[in-house]
């Protein structure tokens, strides 16, 4: 059964989730789901969902937004293991360790899904090789049935198909924020574009760590985030990191009058 | 596929699995929904067709209580039934092969088969059935699509009451396509399809969901 | 012909028929389309459970190969099947029973059988089944967040496989809970989701993690 719905099982090719490629990065490397396989492979973590983001637009925001979400963790993680080693001091650390046990543990969660998914897999194979018996009922049986009891007036039988018709069951494409942000938000990644064009027109280069200093929800900051990455592929602004880990300057590139929200991919329009 | 070939050579696969060709045949026939010719039959098994119909006939008799006694029954792998016929028969009908259940125990049967049944259509058959009348001819695997569920055995139900039927098959997907019958018509009380209410004055942006559901297609 | 069943008054009009009741039970076996209990059975033939059940386990028995010896089994109207194995078996699956093609035939029944049922599950839908299969009932929004992607899609798919449906709404959310069917059991060949593998030898030391994981995201 292929799925036809555009996203990151056919993009991906072999990884059906973010979990599924850090899995399969730390497999690669022989490595146990520890926090050392997690510092090993965050790099080329990082580096695998980059390049997604450059090979195409196309790539939805809810399914980009996983991603992220894991790559910011994985950062995160490995940013404190760099960091020398201390006692836990403030709230910020607390979370980072309550951020890697709960990574671990969605993690080795999917792990264990994952083999019992393959043990599935298997058996139904093997059953498929089996079929059943289920044949129309003969003639002469099928003749016997009671002549159906049948009340429906041709505009009931519309009624009925025009239910039967409507997608009840096929819900809108959501955006799986929920748990970054309480409902009822109202952040728009092109809105936050065009917030972070202007005060880089006014004033470059900026810090990330600048840029999201007034964000009032993580969900605000991941916006922003999204849009960098907008604007670097419109090339409105480029980035500035002179060693790993530190600060990020973002130059605005375009002028001052060449770029506006408008000119964002359309994938980004809709609200977070 | 070379079943017009004289010589069984060809099926030598087909012998080498347990029970050999007769049981190939067996499970062929026992999940057979429409009756085979011995042609199809042979061309499946890869056997030539003398060698199938000698195996439909012993099967034939085994299944009516034939005691095998013939030294050159020996050499089956499966010995044969007892002198007693069995619940089921294998009867060829118009030049096709199907296995039924055996006359004798026709009343059982119709006893069973009545006991399970209603005069009346359920709920979930009601709407596959609208689904087929207004998108109509049109799969089982649209069908589903939109209904959200497997129909595979509201289909059948539909067909057995004789409200639907086979009309061909996709040219893309090869699979089969239903459309609804004159019975359908008769007990709607209208002369064509093309006598069914309207959806769309009802049903903003109805027009679009086939296109939304041929996307979702399996 | 008595079947060793003290008690079986009721059937006495199956047990004059040629072959008697295992003969009857064999041809109501044949116009199954889905699987029968044993009190359908035995309803259908007014035998009771227990004799039907030893039936079964008997026809069971011949289909797969077993040479009747013993010497009470003499009496038996029908003598048993050979010592090799017919071409289909009688399974007893997701609580019923039904007439299988054997496995060792797949790649000739398979000709016949056009309906692709044994297309494979993608990886995707695969681990969301399983997710499913060990959490039911369970919204989509705890299937993502487990496997850490939306899963919309791929449930949909699922759904019009028949293999998962809608079982009701979490009181508290609102939100649809799925849980897998009866055509999901006899897919995977057992007889209820608690024989399922054990999930928790893969999730070494995490009992706790559903209800952990639970609180802190849904």
């Amino acid at each position: 059964m292929a799925e036809t719905k555009p996203g990151f099982e056919v993009r991906l090719a072999n990884f059906t989730g973010p979990f599924d490629l850090l899995l399969a990065l730390i497999a690669k490397h022989q490595l146990d789901i520890t926090e050392v396989a997690i510092a090993t492979v965050t790099d080329e973590f990082i580096k695998y969902i980059r390049n997604l983001q450059q090979q195409g637009g196309e790539w939805a925001l809810d399914e980009a937004s996983e991603f992220l979400v894991i790559a910011a963790t994985l950062l995160d993680l490995k940013a404190a293991r760099l960091l020398p080693a201390g006692e836990v001091e403030n709230e910020e650390d607390v979370a980072l360790l309550e951020a890697r046990d709960l990574l671990f543990a969605r993690l080795l969660q999917y792990k264990a899904f994952k083999q019992v998914a393959s043990l599935l897999g298997d058996t139904l194979h093997e059953e498929g090789q089996r079929f059943p018996r289920q044949v129309a009922l003969e003639g002469h049986f099928a003749a016997m049935l009671p002549e159906l009891v049948w009340k429906h007036s041709p505009e009931q039988f519309a009624a009925l198909a025009a239910g039967a018709l409507n997608p009840k069951t096929a819900p809108p494409p959501e955006v799986g924020l929920a748990h970054l942000h309480g409902h009822g938000s109202n952040v728009s990644v092109k809105e936050e574009a065009e917030r972070l064009g202007l005060r880089l027109r006014q004033q470059s280069p900026l810090t990330f760590r600048e840029l999201i200093a007034d964000a009032d929800s993580s969900l605000v900051v991941v916006a922003r985030f999204l849009a960098l990455l907008e604007l670097f592929r419109d090339k409105a602004v480029s980035f500035d990191q002179p060693v790993a880990l530190a600060e990020l300057a973002v130059h605005w590139t375009a002028g001052h009058g060449d770029w506006s929200a408008e000119n964002l991919s359309e994938e980004y329009e809709e609200q977070l | 596929m070379n079943h017009e070939v004289p010589n069984a050579g060809a099926g030598a696969q087909v012998h080498e699995l347990p029970g050999g060709a007769k049981s190939a045949l067996e499970a062929v026939l026992m999940v057979l929904d429409q009756p085979a010719t011995e042609e199809e039959l042979a061309a499946g098994l890869e056997l030539d067709v003398p060698a199938v119909r000698g195996l439909l006939e012993e099967l034939q008799r085994e299944y009516n209580g034939y005691t095998v006694k013939a030294p050159d029954m020996e050499k089956a792998s499966i010995a044969g039934f007892g002198s007693s016929p069995r619940g089921f028969e294998l009867r060829n009908i118009a030049g096709g092969w199907r296995i039924y259940s055996r006359t004798d125990f026709a009343g059982i049967v119709g006893k069973y088969v009545l006991d399970g049944q209603t005069a009346r259509l359920t709920q979930a058959a009601l709407e596959t059935l609208a689904v087929i009348a207004y998108r109509q001819p049109v799969s089982r695997a649209r069908v589903s699509a939109i209904r959200g569920v497997n129909v595979d055995s509201v289909v059948r139900t539909l067909a057995q009451r004789g409200l639907i039927e086979d009309s061909g098959t996709d040219p893309e997907s090869g699979a089969i396509l239903y459309r609804t019958t004159s019975y359908f018509l008769e007990r709607m009380g209208i002369g064509s399809v093309a006598e069914l209410p309207q959806l769309s004055p009802h049903l903003p942006g109805l027009d679009g969901i086939a296109e939304f559901y041929d996307a979702e297609r399996m």
